[in-house]
């Protein structure tokens, strides 16, 4: 039915905008890493809801591999990501 | 063959200018000017020789005029060089001395021969320029001054005239001098010609570099000075200017105004001096003025045009030796004192540039007033007057010659003696050679009242005596000079001054533009900590990525 | 192979290579180092030797290569390439002698001549160019390798000079880079023809057309040193003395003055420029520079400076016949442009063996060098003359032609002024020279005597340069009617241009 | 020659695997990689200059769900360049590297890093070039952290969450696309796209995105910190390789998939941040006082004038002045990038053989270390754009259309920031020549100073003078 579908993208665009506002007025880094994965959520249910083709028919896949390799990545960038905050704090203050 | 000696005429004295050093130096001197009176004696009048590849194309050649001025120029270069050849003891009499010397030398006979404006010109700038040389040699303050004023002088002359050649020559569409007599050259050429070979002539108010540099001048270098240099600027205006024109009428009577006050102010100048040396250099004045004056009659009287060039020729040779005797006899007593053999001398050179008769001055006088045409009584008689002006000149200046002391006397060199000696002979001779009868004869009355008036002042001054004003023309001419100085340095200061100004301002207003820039850019430096940055480039991030949109949108 | 296709290529890289050579080169290995720097000399003399024979044939010698679509790199053989090219092997062989004395036991060698062939190089390539774009490149490359040289002694002062040398040079090449694309973009490539190309235009492109114009000739300007863009010039004297005589006389200066003559004669055509009104402004332009340098050089009592300053007057001289329209005045900027730098060339050989033999950098030091040093002084004094104008040094002939071409132009008017105000500054800047060096006595001790008066009065490698320069500029003024000289090549370039 | 493509993206692959299996003998490997991969790309350059444009599909699957290599001109020249300079700066980080322990932690990251800049280059969908740009950016992260010091882990954190901003930015616009034309793939994206309030916003979430990426004035506050802070050959790779990946993407959008939808207004607004990267960076890098710092502000204000392009080439009709106007935007990116990679090669010399990279303390220099300060000398002519540069050629095309297109005020940019690079590059330059009194015998140390020079070389003179082919390379394209 083809307003849940709209109500699924509108949902995944108000978490974009949400994640965008963390990520840039958020001052300390883990809210601003936490905040971006909160857009990317966001944008993979806009993928999800692109991916509805209609009741009953099978959704598309292609969308589907999409957001497959953004969770990969967002995981994998999320992971690097702690991990520089980690050695940032446990790096003495050289300058 | 003549060709090659015309050549040699000039250039044996410049190639000599190059190994003047000491040794050989009196022999080099000596052979320097032969080819020139070789040139004088054996090369027929009308040959001439081109060399394309020389500068912009030379051409030399000799005329009746040509030959005369060669053969009294040589002769006076001769007699110097071998006056002062007797100089080698002194020391300041230099490498230097004897390379300027030789350098003038080939500019002075080089013009004599050219038969083309730039060769001319370059013998003119040549002599002129290496003239300074000879001026300034003896290392005081007043030969460096008299040299100056010289050289500034000079070099005026010579970039009027560089004007002058390069209008004639646009006009002529050529640089020989067959050329020009042809069509009436326009008023401002005639004028920088005037001006430009005048300075040369010392017409009076272009001659004040002449006095100084006669005082200070080595005699052997001051005699050609006098004698032979001087007449280049008559030669400049006999080749330049084209004679037998009617259109020139009424420069011609400029230039005879002219010399008319050339031989009175010079006469009267000279005068006033107290040292033998500034008198003899007014009476050149005083005779340039006559040379002067009979070019302004060649030009006033067109169709008498070639007879008066000739006796005016004839008149310059004369006083050219004339005077040129005078000065080394000057010279002889300035170094050991009076002596009998040289008052003498001196006495019978006096006549002769007083014009006294059986002299070459009475031969001179008679060619050229002979040769002046029936209008021009008024000039026949102030021929007259400038001979008893002279007469009385020439009297003064055997008084002053009298009163000369000389500090420390040092004994004469035989070649010096024999080269005056020789120059008196000739100046005895050749008039009586090549005078006719009763050309001996004229003068009689100016020079003999000339010497009555003379001897009448002589007497009354005994009686009476009077303080003669301490040489105003002098001083005024120095005053002119400087004044003349100190226009043009003020005029080069100003300018200076005008630049620095605009520098300085532009200078300032890059340096304060630079520092409100330096301000600005440091306000907009200075970075915040992270999280404004970061507000900041979202904002900025969301206002690009919205501007992109309306971009898209809205296609202006 | 093609040899006319490949010869103006071989005249660069005759330069080119042995400097490229020269900088992997020990700073001990002296000899070779020398012979590199000769053998290229000789052979380029050689080379353009073959190049004066064949041009004069109106033989064709090109050499071109794509830089990209539409954008040639041209080497072309004519005859104003061909005065130019002539002057500046020359000069580089006389100067590479005096610089390899001159620079003995100096630091940096290696690079020094290293750059020094590049900049002969460039020079070349620059009088060689066959279009706009072509010249645009070289001259570029003049700016940029001429700058280690400037600021080859690396000291404070040095580094100055060279950046004011750069921050002109750069923006004027920017000017010239703009206006060069414009024209470039209004009539595609803008090869050097005689008589230039542009008259065919219609009239709606002469407002761009004269836009263009002005962009060029105040890029060309900056280097040519027409006031107010000249300020570099009296801050880059303080390189080494060979490289000041270089740039003075051939290198950067020139290029400048030979732009102009360029883009006057073979991009717009001097009577195209005259008919959009444009010679006048040149003309003033250079009359203006002339007095200025002049009054400036008169104010210097540093040697090189006052040389300096003399330069950017002189070098006037060839843009003030430029702008005269008509043979004669072009034969006169034309010849100025090889009668300056050998006259130059002399005065800054001359300054610099005072400076390296006695330590004089000062005209108030001079006093009584001429006994001294004769020969070096004769030689400043030839060419001292010959910038005054006085006859029989080259310096004349320039000035008879320019006077001569200004009479027949109808521009008398004000440039007889000029020249002759030119000549007597001058003389009031350069006869006091002589005076001093000739007639006053001299000072019991020099600054700082460096190389004792031996049987020459300084090492011969500095010695013989500036005397033969010196003779070099007395045989042209004296046999400036003779075949294959400057005059003669200058009237040939003249006649072909006028199509006479 | 579709090997040649497969190589590209499966010899560094193998490589960065190989490195991180056996790490004792790592430098080997991966200089052998470097190599091959390098061959693999001039074959590629030579087949298409050749043979034309080619695709391949692997494993056989069509676009879509499959992954489809594409080449033509454009990427193959890019890759060619990045094999080059990644060579190079491979040889000097085998001498760079000291330790093991930081030669395990490089080459790994390292060819892994070159993987996803040839991957990018090669693929020719939305999707690929997503992940292929979030491997780039998540490699480029953690090289750039090798610097080790806190600033270095600080710039690479703010890099990485700029990067996944980007990235997530770029995807949703991806995801909008998709929804409105049901594919991925840019060929037939460009034959349907149609403007519209979904393109629109697509184009412009990814085009915001990549500007993110790429660093383009004024979102470029992210960029000279962590290129100032990485080592050196990691910093020569991002300023040289990295930021023009973003680039060449930002550039097959608007030239080749979205031709209908941009438009001049869009066009002039980057054009207006290119002109402000252009001041504002040259302005900076005159003002900086350490060498890398310099030439990171340098890469923004480069990367300003490839900007400058865009409303030109929106500007010229289609035809031979804008072929000349996109060689010129390609011949200028090739050169920045080989120019700027010497550049950071030779300042770590500079860092690691004087101890610092403070520009008024360069003294002598030229004397110590000829060679090092000969390559700054023929970098920095490239990067201010003198002949015989390619970016000469470069500019000269950016300043013709500028003036047959009337849009003078880029002309008016570009000689102020070519005056402005002048200014910075010769100022260091004044630096270097300055005597220092101390007797410094010049040294040597080739591999580290060989590899500057040879790409300064290539950038100032090979591509200036043998440029002409790079025209011909671009008329070939999908």
């Amino acid at each position: 039915m083809l307003t849940t579908q709209i109500l699924y993208a509108l949902t995944g665009c108000v978490i974009v905008a949400l994640g965008l506002r963390g990520a840039l007025l958020h001052a300390s880094l883990l809210q601003r890493i936490v905040a971006i994965n909160v857009m990317g959520a966001g944008v993979f249910m806009l993928l999800i809801a692109v991916a509805y083709r209609g009741p009953g028919l099978p959704p598309d896949p292609v969308p589907h591999a999409l957001v497959l390799t953004g969770i990969v990545v967002a995981v994998s960038a999320t992971a690097l990501a702690l991990a520089l905050v980690r050695r940032l704090q446990a790096e003495p203050d050289d300058d | 063959m003549n060709g090659f000696i015309l050549l040699l005429v000039w250039v044996l004295p410049l190639s000599l200018a190059l190994l003047a050093g000491k040794r050989h130096a009196s022999w080099i001197m000596i052979a320097a000017p032969l080819p020139a009176l070789l040139a004088a004696a054996v090369v027929p009048v009308g040959s001439s020789v081109s060399l394309p590849w020389l500068l912009l194309g030379t051409e030399l050649g000799l005329d009746e005029t040509g030959r005369v001025f060669l053969l009294f120029s040589g002769l006076l270069w001769l007699i110097a060089s071998l006056y002062g050849t007797g100089r080698k003891a002194d020391s300041q009499h230099s490498t230097r001395y004897r390379v300027f010397f030789l350098l003038a030398m080939a500019g002075n006979l080089g013009l004599i021969v050219a038969q083309d404006m730039l060769s001319f010109y370059l013998g003119f700038t040549l002599m002129g320029l290496s003239a300074y040389g000879l001026i300034a040699d003896a290392r005081s303050q007043h030969a460096r001054q008299a040299a100056r004023r010289y050289l500034v002088w000079t070099i005026a002359g010579e970039m009027l005239l560089f004007v002058a050649i390069v209008m004639l020559a646009a006009q002529h569409g050529g640089v020989s001098f067959s050329v020009l007599q042809s069509g009436t050259p326009a008023g401002l050429v005639i004028l920088l010609l005037f001006v430009g070979f005048g300075i040369k002539l010392a017409l009076p108010g272009l001659h004040l570099w002449l006095p100084p540099a006669y005082a200070v001048t080595p005699t052997a270098a001051v005699a050609v000075l006098s004698g032979s240099m001087i007449n280049a600027g008559l030669l400049g205006w006999l080749r330049f200017l084209p004679f037998g024109n009617a259109a020139l009428v009424d420069w011609g009577q400029l230039l005879l105004t002219i010399g008319i006050a050339g031989i009175i102010f010079g006469a009267i100048a000279g005068l006033l001096q107290r040292s033998p040396r500034l008198l003899l250099g007014y009476s050149s004045i005083s005779k340039m003025g006559v040379l002067t004056s009979g070019t302004g009659a060649a030009l006033a009287w067109p169709e008498a045009a070639p007879v008066v060039i000739a006796a005016v020729v004839i008149y310059a040779a004369h006083h050219a030796l004339v005077k040129a005797a005078l000065f080394l006899g000057v010279g002889l007593v300035e170094r050991e004192g009076l002596r009998v053999w040289m008052q003498a001398g001196l006495v019978f050179l006096a006549l002769a540039l007083a014009g006294a008769p059986l002299t070459s001055g009475a031969f001179a006088k008679s060619v050229l007033t002979s040769s002046l045409p029936g209008g021009s009584q008024l000039l026949i008689t102030l021929l007259a007057v400038s001979a008893f002006l002279s007469t009385l000149l020439m009297v003064r200046l055997l008084l002053l010659v009298r009163r000369m002391r000389v500090s420390k006397p040092s004994p004469l060199a035989t070649e010096s003696i024999t080269a005056w000696l020789l120059l008196l002979a000739i100046i005895a001779v050749y008039p009586i050679v090549i005078s006719q009868g009763g050309q001996l004869l004229a003068n009689m009355v100016p020079v003999f009242l000339g010497v009555l008036v003379s001897l009448l002042a002589l007497l009354a001054s005994r009686r009476f005596p009077v303080r003669i004003p301490a040489r105003p023309a002098r001083s005024a001419a120095k005053a002119i000079a400087l004044r003349y100085r100190r226009g043009i340095r003020y005029l080069l200061c100003t300018a200076a001054l005008a630049f620095e100004a605009l520098q300085s301002t532009a200078r300032s207003h890059h340096e304060r533009l630079r520092q409100t820039l330096q301000q600005a850019f440091l306000q907009l430096r200075r970075s915040a900590n992270d999280d404004e940055r970061w507000q900041l480039a979202g904002s900025l991030l969301l206002g690009i990525g919205g501007l992109l949109l309306s971009g898209f949108i809205f296609t202006l | 192979m093609n040899w006319d296709a490949w010869l103006p290529a071989l005249v660069v890289a005759s330069s080119l290579l042995p400097g490229l050579v020269i900088f992997f080169l020990r700073e001990g290995s002296h000899r070779l180092r020398t012979t590199l720097n000769l053998a290229g000399a000789i052979a380029k003399l050689v080379l353009v030797a073959i190049l004066i024979r064949g041009v004069f044939l109106e033989h064709d010698y090109e050499s071109r290569w794509t830089l990209a679509p539409g954008l040639d790199l041209v080497l072309h053989a004519d005859t104003l390439s061909v005065l130019f090219v002539t002057l500046s092997t020359v000069l580089w062989l006389v100067t590479t002698i005096y610089a390899i004395g001159y620079l003995e036991k100096a630091p940096h060698r290696s690079r020094f001549f290293g750059f020094f062939s590049l900049c002969v190089s460039a020079t070349v390539g620059l009088a060689l160019a066959g279009n706009l774009f072509t010249f645009v490149i070289f001259f570029e490359l003049l700016t940029l390798v001429t700058y280690p040289l400037v600021a080859h002694r690396g000291t404070p002062e040095a580094l100055r000079g060279a950046r004011i040398y750069l921050a002109y040079t750069l923006g004027g090449g920017m000017l010239l880079l703009i206006g060069t694309v414009w024209l470039h973009v209004l009539v595609g490539p803008t090869a050097f023809v005689e008589g230039g190309i542009l008259d065919t235009l219609p009239a709606e492109y002469h407002p761009q057309l004269k836009m263009i114009f002005v962009l060029l000739i105040m890029g060309l300007g900056v280097k040519a040193a027409l006031v107010p863009l000249h300020g570099w010039l009296p801050q880059a004297m303080v390189a080494p003395a060979p490289v000041s005589a270089l740039l003075h006389a051939v290198a950067v200066v020139k290029a400048g003055a030979f732009g102009i003559v360029r883009v006057v004669y073979d991009v717009y055509g001097v009577s195209f420029t005259d008919q959009l009104g444009l010679l006048t402004g040149l003309g003033i332009a250079a009359a203006v520079t002339i007095v200025y340098g002049s009054v400036m050089a008169l104010r210097q009592d540093n040697l090189k400076k006052r040389l300096a300053y003399s330069t950017v007057s002189q070098v006037s001289y060839i843009a003030l016949g430029t702008a005269i329209l008509g043979p004669i005045g072009t034969i006169g900027g034309i010849v100025h442009l090889v009668h300056q730098g050998i006259m130059k060339i002399t005065l800054f050989f001359c300054a610099g063996n005072y400076a390296e033999t006695l330590g004089i950098h000062k005209i108030s030091e001079m006093n009584g060098v001429g006994r001294r040093m004769p020969a070096t002084t004769l030689a400043f004094s030839i060419a001292a003359l010959g910038m005054i104008g006085v006859p029989p040094v080259a310096g004349f002939v320039s000035k008879w032609y320019l006077g001569l071409g200004a009479l027949e132009a109808g521009m008398a008017a004000w440039v007889m002024p000029v020249l002759i105000a030119s000549s007597v500054l001058n003389a009031a800047y350069f006869l006091p020279v002589l005076y001093r060096a000739w007639f006053r006595a001299s000072s019991p001790a020099w600054p700082a005597e460096q190389i004792p008066a031996g049987r020459l009065e300084t090492s011969a490698a500095l010695l013989w340069p500036p005397v033969i320069t010196a003779t070099l500029a007395l045989a042209a003024g004296v046999f400036a009617a003779a075949p294959y000289s400057p005059l003669e090549w200058a009237t040939l370039i003249a006649h072909r241009e006028y199509g006479l | 020659m579709t090997d040649a493509m497969i190589g590209l993206v499966a010899l560094p692959l193998a490589g960065a695997l190989a490195t991180l299996l056996l790490p004792r003998s790592a430098t080997a490997v991966a200089i052998g990689t470097a190599l091959a991969t390098s061959v693999a790309a001039a074959l590629l350059l030579f087949g298409i200059a050749t043979q034309g444009s080619l695709q391949y599909e692997i494993g056989g699957w069509s676009a879509g769900l499959g992954i489809a290599l594409r080449a033509d001109g454009l990427s193959a020249l890019l890759l060619l360049m990045t094999a080059l300079v990644a060579l190079a700066a491979s040889i000097y980080a085998s001498a760079y590297f000291h330790t093991a322990s930081e030669r395990a932690r490089f080459w790994p990251l390292w060819l892994l890093l070159w993987t996803a800049l040839n991957a990018l280059l090669l693929s020719g969908d939305l999707f690929n070039l997503y992940v292929t740009l979030e491997l780039l950016g998540l490699s480029a992260v953690a090289l750039a952290s090798l610097g080790g010091k806190r600033a270095a882990v600080a710039a690479a954190l703010r890099y990485l969450l700029v990067g996944l901003l980007g990235s997530m930015l770029f995807l949703a616009g991806v995801s909008l696309l998709y929804a409105g034309y049901g594919t991925l793939d840019l060929a037939a994206l460009s034959r349907v796209v149609a403007p519209g309030p979904g393109t629109w916003t697509a184009l412009a979430l990814m085009t915001t995105g990549l500007l993110l990426k790429t660093a383009l004035f004024p979102l470029h506050f992210w960029l000279p910190p962590t290129h100032a802070s990485a080592p050196a050959p990691v910093s020569a790779v991002l300023s040289a390789l990295v930021v023009k990946a973003a680039f060449y993407l930002l550039l097959r959008l608007w030239l080749d998939v979205f031709t209908t939808v941009v438009t001049p207004a869009a066009a002039n607004l980057l054009g207006v941040l290119g002109a402000g990267a252009v001041l504002w960076g040259s302005w900076h890098a005159l003002r900086a006082e350490r060498l890398k710092l310099l030439a990171a502000w340098s890469t923004v204000a480069q990367l300003g004038y490839l900007f400058l392009f865009f409303p030109l080439l929106l500007a010229l009709p289609s035809g031979p002045a804008r072929d000349l106007a996109a060689g010129g935007l390609v011949m200028l990116a090739l050169t920045h990038g080989f120019a700027k990679a010497s550049l950071f090669l030779a300042i770590g010399v500079i860092q690691r053989r004087c101890g610092h990279d403070t520009i008024h303390e360069l003294g002598g220099t030229a004397q110590r270390l000829p060679a090092t300060t000969f390559a700054i000398a023929l970098a920095g002519v490239a990067l201010i754009g003198l002949p015989p540069s390619g970016a000469f050629l470069g500019k000269w095309q950016l300043l013709a259309g500028a003036v047959a297109t009337g849009q003078w005020l880029w002309l008016l940019v570009t000689a102020i920031g070519s005056l402005l690079a002048a200014a910075y590059i010769f100022r260091v330059l004044g630096h270097a020549f300055g005597h220092r009194p101390y007797p410094s015998q010049p040294v040597s140390v080739a591999r580290e100073e060989w590899p500057a020079l040879l790409l300064a070389v290539v950038a100032a003179l090979a591509l200036g003078i043998a440029g002409a082919p790079v025209w011909g390379l671009l008329e070939i394209n999908i």
